[in-house]
């Protein structure tokens, strides 16, 4: 029991790094970013070149993947969201497409071939019979410092507040003076920042390989779907729900089958209550 | 009218690069390579060809044409390895394939290869249903070699493992079974649950199936764990340093052994950033961890100085490739070229290469006949590397053997003792 | 219906030359020919539900993989005939469209469009694990019968099909089902205040939508003679199919198919210099310069093209 | 100097022109009220002051030209506007939408709180109440709030009653009074209610089909015999 627990906690918070940034993007702009993949796949492999092949500090190795994914994230805005002006289907097919692309430019740089990174945090300790790795309990507990203080930025500083007002009513949010592109640019950073930084842990627990933007994008689609938009908390609890979910479901039925109840939850919840657990009436 | 003039311009285009498309040059033996060009295995079987190529034109190529190599990608996909499979047969038209496909790219194409009848070496890919296929349809396999041996040969080899290592000298009397949802993972894991506890006296405690594309093996682990086994046996061919390195990372306290196709590349200490010690594979026998007999370590040493990227040693595939080419070129030779493919099928059949190191037999390119029954497990192998299956090897190759990665990031054979370089060991974080 | 001889004499012209292809082109070529055939297929199939109405489906494999897999497993596991085993996974594929429109019916936009990537995955998972024994799980089957053998056979199967689906969803979509639909994508509401039933209409079109899916996959798996979940159930197989179609340009009938066209010829030409799947970084570089120049497609720069240089002929 | 001139501005939607040529001054210290049916063109005058349009023309401010700014940098220059339909943040509590009111103006809350308290009471009693659960008065008074929260010398106010109780209005114009008297804000309102503008502006413009048809003060305008039928109803 208490080692499904940890093994659920430890996932959990993983997943819920992965999801927050792509939760913000959908929440403040209203897009559906599919290259949000991308930027744990660019982040992953700017570690791994860095800190891995280069062999610089394992710190600096994190701080230019979020360097990057930050610079991703702003490319992205200004080069694919900005000149399509809120058509979100065209966004949508656009970061598809740019999702393949990057994909493709790291296959033209890196190869085929899956890496292994080294753990950020060498160390195992167990507990229970759980083995809890330094690194992912780093993670987790990141994950929770970082979503936690994302809900106190959004909710108690002006930026915050300007990007809950540009989400719920643009016009609303440009008659009090926010700069909506100002706002929705920096989200996008933010975004691609927390994306990058996710990927670096992300692949240092499982591997680094090409196609490895496809896995975190359903679950962070997962998350945001069964936890709505809008929601930072909603997305810190839903991250446990279907992180305990795939404990339970290869720990207790069968490890095959992990996946399957994610997508039927999605599925469920969506055609059920199509705002999530824990969104707004506002489809 | 400049819209007319254009329109004009584009049609002539069109057709011109259409008629170039239908004119096929033809004044060389075209050798189509198909496989993976970004993996490491791809990429062995595709430069071991490449330098016998390389030789075979510096001695004036085959029947006094020069040999040309063309590529096709298959990106580990069966539908885009069909494709592949096409473009080398109709576009390029080549005379003669060698493939570093997997099993189940492999499996993909072979109606395509029946269907063109070009003789096509497989170099990667151990499916024993290709040969059953060999066997069923003779005609229509006929162009069809594999010199590696077969999933059976490498399950059998385990089996003894199991008996003379695993039980008589580490005491362990139950296994759990770790193997991925895939058609290598299900052959072996059928072989060796079979055979495991009537020849080797193991329990096999549970088998428990894992998806390739599982991200989290903590839970996994935790199930192998509580069955209560003495060891873990691990069959994964794709992704396989994910599970070996979370093994690792997670210091799983239970031995773990069996098959890791990522183990038996050089760079698997590298790949796995070193988070890899302690892990041992079966692998087939020009691998890691060798000494090398004298033309095998001449072919590696002209392989790197030629290629600076990875892999750096050729994966076994690599050498099979090297060697393969080589006896289908003479098999070409013999029969007069590859465009009667029963008559080069003949020719190839022949084909039997002896390497010897420290004046015992160490490596052999044969292939078994079409009615030779192996005696151990009492069946054909058609088409099929020559393998021999008990001690002292002096038919064939052992055709697998065991090797060990160590903590501090050496490696070497442990099994069968005749040809064992280290001893085995299980990983220093497990209490004994 | 407003159609003119013109019409039937460009189709027909068409037509043509795809049919006398094979005597002027490489058996290699008619290979290539093939895939951008079915992908036409696929893509005119992606169309008639996400183009025209305006529900993106990023699940579309889920629809042709029930075709797919539904003949596969009558053909290897029950030795269906494929006569019959076709019109089967046809039928079947229309009831994954029915279920496909489940969602529809309550969410639009974004969600409408996670919904069907979720269903792919579920399916993709679901195939891997239940009944391995059915489908194959996760390497899928091989040795399926197959309908024909040979480049030139293979490629009259395909071009003929194609035709006939692209000809059917041209005639259909100048009816006033095709006006129909095309309104709900631009505004659903306004269709259903003029009376008409958005729920029949959304029916109709994930009905012929899913029937092209089904047949298309039926007909493809039964030519590669092989079907693995990986290729099928997978993002970049999406990607594919969406970008033929809005790369051709979506909301008409021959868009679909020249965006196929030129995508299947644009990667085969790039073979010989980037043999890899690096191949995708000009393809998918490509196409995002071209959605993002016109999200209209092609079909709408050639239209574009053609009126400038006849304004620049009369100016001569 | 008018605090407010407006010369010639046209407004477009597309190919559509809603505004004709406009051309009128608002003095500092006056409220003005633009009266009109509806579709007459009065959100779209007080959008296009706040940049929210593609116009034609020139708006200044306090001398300075504004036409065609970014809504952001209007609010700065000190306009501030209650749109008709609030446009509030309605998953926020009505504090922080009051705060994202302040958005240029960070060092004023204080003060700019105090005032709103003063004015709305009720406001304060709810400040922690989501804006969505309001009713229509209440939501009336957060936009008004909102727009003052920037600080404006110029306050736009698009149609302060519809759709709100006698009793509500009556303590709308009240405000809107006191803003005038003892904040000395500058307050433009439309009004579809020309009753209750005749009651509150000193000065009156009627807008029809996006003309200016006529301007001049209350009494002047309930003396002119068509318009008093049209839009004063005796």
């Amino acid at each position: 029991m208490l080692q499904v627990l940890i093994q659920g906690l430890l996932l959990s918070g993983l997943y819920a790094l992965i999801a927050v940034g792509f939760t913000l993007i959908f929440s403040v702009g209203r897009v559906l970013n599919l290259a949000y993949g991308a930027y744990l796949l660019i982040g992953g492999y700017t570690y791994f070149y860095f800190s891995q092949q280069l062999g610089l500090p394992k710190f600096a190795g994190v701080a230019l993947a979020g360097i990057i994914g930050c610079a991703l994230g702003i490319l992205k805005f200004q080069l694919i969201v900005r000149p399509l002006k809120g058509n979100h289907v065209a966004i949508e097919i656009s970061t598809l497409i740019l999702a393949v692309f990057l994909q493709s430019v790291v296959i033209f740089v890196f190869g085929d071939s899956s890496k292994i990174l080294l753990p950020i945090i060498p160390g195992v300790e167990r507990v229970a019979g759980a083995a809890i790795p330094f690194s992912n309990l780093f993670a987790a507990i990141a994950s929770w410092v970082i979503l936690i203080s994302l809900w106190l930025f959004v909710r108690s500083t002006h930026m915050g507040r300007a990007m809950q007002a540009v989400s719920m009513d643009a016009k609303g949010a440009a008659i009090s003076g926010v700069d909506a592109t100002k706002i929705n640019m920096f989200t996008w950073a933010l975004s691609g920042t927390l994306g990058a930084i996710a990927g670096v842990f992300f692949a240092s627990y499982t591997q680094l390989y090409p196609g490895m933007w496809v896995a975190p994008l359903i679950i962070a689609v997962a998350v945001v779907i069964v936890g709505g938009i809008g929601s930072i908390i909603g997305t810190l609890i839903v991250a446990h729900i279907v992180g305990f979910l795939e404990i339970l479901t290869s720990a207790y039925i069968a490890p095959e089958l992990r996946g399957v109840f994610t997508m039927l939850l999605i599925i469920v919840i969506l055609v059920w209550r199509p705002s999530g657990l824990f969104g707004r009436e506002e489809l | 009218m400049k819209f007319g003039k254009i329109l004009k311009a584009v049609t002539a285009a069109g057709v011109i690069s259409a008629a170039s498309f239908a004119t096929a040059a033809y004044a060389e033996i075209k050798v189509g390579f198909i496989g993976s060009l970004s993996s490491d295995t791809g990429l062995s079987t595709l430069r071991g060809a490449e330098m016998a190529i390389e030789e075979l034109n510096a001695k004036g190529g085959v029947l006094g044409e020069k040999i040309k190599l063309v590529t096709a990608d298959t990106q580990e996909d069966v539908t885009e390895g069909i494709k592949a499979y096409e473009y080398l047969a109709e576009t390029e038209e080549v005379d003669f394939i060698i493939s570093g496909s997997i099993d189940d790219v492999s499996l993909g194409w072979i109606p395509r290869m029946q269907e063109f009848q070009i003789p096509t070496l497989d170099t990667w890919t151990s499916s024993i249903s290709i040969i059953d296929m060999v066997v069923q349809d003779p005609e229509v396999m006929a162009p069809y070699f594999m010199n590696i041996a077969s999933d059976e040969a490498l399950a059998t080899l385990y089996i003894n493992f199991g008996a003379d290592v695993l039980k008589k000298q580490m005491g362990w009397n139950s296994v759990v079974i770790l193997a991925e949802d895939t058609g290598f993972g299900q052959a072996i894991t059928g072989l060796v649950t079979e055979a495991i506890s009537p020849v080797a006296g193991i329990e096999v405690k549970e088998t428990i199936i894992y998806d390739v594309g599982t991200v989290d093996f903590a839970p996994i682990f935790a199930k192998a764990q509580a069955t209560g086994a003495d060891f873990i046996y691990q069959v994964s061919s794709v992704n396989s340093q994910v599970i070996s390195s979370q093994y690792v990372k997670l210091q799983v306290p239970m031995p773990m052994t069996g098959v890791n196709v990522s183990a038996l590349g050089m760079e698997y200490w590298e790949d796995t950033g070193g988070a890899g010690g302690g892990i041992s594979t079966l692998s087939p026998l020009p691998s890691v961890g060798f000494k090398l007999d004298p033309t095998s370590q001449a072919f590696v040493e002209r392989y790197q100085a030629k290629y600076k990227s990875r892999p750096v040693i050729p994966h076994f595939n690599g050498f099979n490739a090297y060697y393969g080419l080589t006896q289908a070129m003479a098999a070409a030779e013999e029969a007069g070229g590859f465009k009667d493919a029963k008559k080069w099928s003949a020719a190839m059949e022949k084909q039997d290469l002896k390497l010897e190191l420290d004046g015992k037999l160490w490596l052999r390119y044969g292939f078994w006949g079409k009615d030779e029954v192996e005696e151990v497990t009492k069946r054909t192998y058609p088409h099929n590397a020559r393998f021999d299956l008990s001690a002292p090897y002096d038919d064939a190759q052992p055709s697998m053997v065991v090797v060990q990665w160590k903590e501090d990031g050496s490696v070497g054979v442990v099994y069968p003792f005749e040809y064992a370089t280290t001893k085995f060991e299980i990983p220093s974080w497990i209490k004994k | 219906m407003g159609l003119r001889w013109h019409h039937f004499a460009l189709w027909g012209l068409f037509a043509v030359t795809l049919f006398v292809l094979p005597e002027f082109v490489s058996r290699g070529t008619l290979r290539t020919l093939i895939f951008a055939n079915f992908l036409a297929i696929f893509a005119i199939s992606w169309d008639t539900l996400s183009g025209r109405t305006g529900y993106i489906s990023f699940g579309h494999p889920f629809l042709i993989g029930i075709g797919a897999y539904t003949t596969a497993i009558l053909t290897k596991r029950f030795d269906v005939a494929m006569e019959i085993s076709i019109p089967i996974a046809v039928i079947a594929t229309m009831v994954g469209g029915l279920i496909v429109l489940l969602p529809a019916l309550r969410i639009k936009g974004s969600y409408f469009a996670l919904v069907t990537l979720a269903m792919m995955e579920l399916i993709y998972q679901l195939v891997q694990v239940i009944r391995p024994d059915l489908t194959g799980g996760t390497r899928g089957m091989s040795g399926l019968p197959t309908l024909t053998r040979g480049a030139v056979n293979g490629y009259y199967m395909s071009v003929s099909l194609m035709l006939a689906i692209a000809l059917t969803t041209w005639l259909v979509m100048r009816t006033r089902l095709g006006t129909a639909l095309s309104a709900i994508g631009m505004n659903e509401e306004a269709v259903s205040g003029s009376g008409l039933s958005v729920t029949k209409l959304k029916m109709a079109a994930f009905l012929f939508s899913a029937f092209i899916a089904g047949l298309g996959g039926a007909v493809y798996i039964h030519y590669l003679g092989s079907i693995a979940p990986r290729a099928l159930f997978d993002i970049n197989f999406v990607f594919t199919i969406i970008v033929a179609a809005l790369i051709g340009g979506a909301g008409t009938t021959v868009g679909p198919i020249a965006g196929a066209f030129f995508l299947t010829f644009l990667l085969e030409y790039l073979r010989p210099y980037l043999p890899g799947a690096e191949r995708y970084m000009v393809y998918s570089g490509l196409a995002l310069i071209l959605y993002m120049a016109q999200p209209k497609g092609m079909w709408e720069l050639f239209f574009q093209g053609i009126a400038k240089f006849d304004r620049l002929g009369r100016r001569e | 100097m008018a605090l407010l001139e407006i010369e010639n501005l046209s407004a477009f939607y597309g190919k559509a022109q809603a505004l004709h040529d406009l051309t009128f001054n608002v003095e500092e210290g006056s409220i003005i009220a633009m009266v009109g049916a509806n579709g007459a063109g009065k959100s779209t005058l007080l959008d296009s002051i706040m940049g929210l349009t593609q116009t034609k023309g020139d708006i200044r401010l306090d001398g300075t030209p504004i036409t065609a700014a970014k809504p952001q940098d209007i609010v700065v220059k000190g306009v501030g506007y209650a749109p008709e339909r609030f446009n509030l943040f309605p998953y926020m509590t009505v504090r922080d939408n009051l705060l994202v009111g302040a958005y240029t103006a960070r060092e004023d809350i204080e003060t700019n709180l105090d005032m709103i308290h003063k004015l709305f009471p009720r406001l304060e009693e709810r400040e922690n109440q989501e804006t969505v659960s309001q009713s229509g008065g209440e939501r009336q008074m957060v936009s008004l709030g909102r727009a003052l929260m920037s600080s404006p010398r110029l306050l736009l106010v698009d149609e302060p009653t519809i759709g709100l109780a006698p009793k509500v209005c009556l303590e709308i114009a009240d405000v809107l009074k006191r803003l005038r008297d003892e904040f000395s804000l500058t307050v433009l309102i439309t009004e579809q209610n020309a009753n209750f503008a005749l009651s509150l502006a000193e000065q009156i413009m009627v807008l029809e089909s996006g003309h200016l048809v006529a301007s001049g003060t209350s009494d002047e305008l309930s003396s002119d015999e068509r318009l008093a039928a049209a839009y004063f109803g005796h």
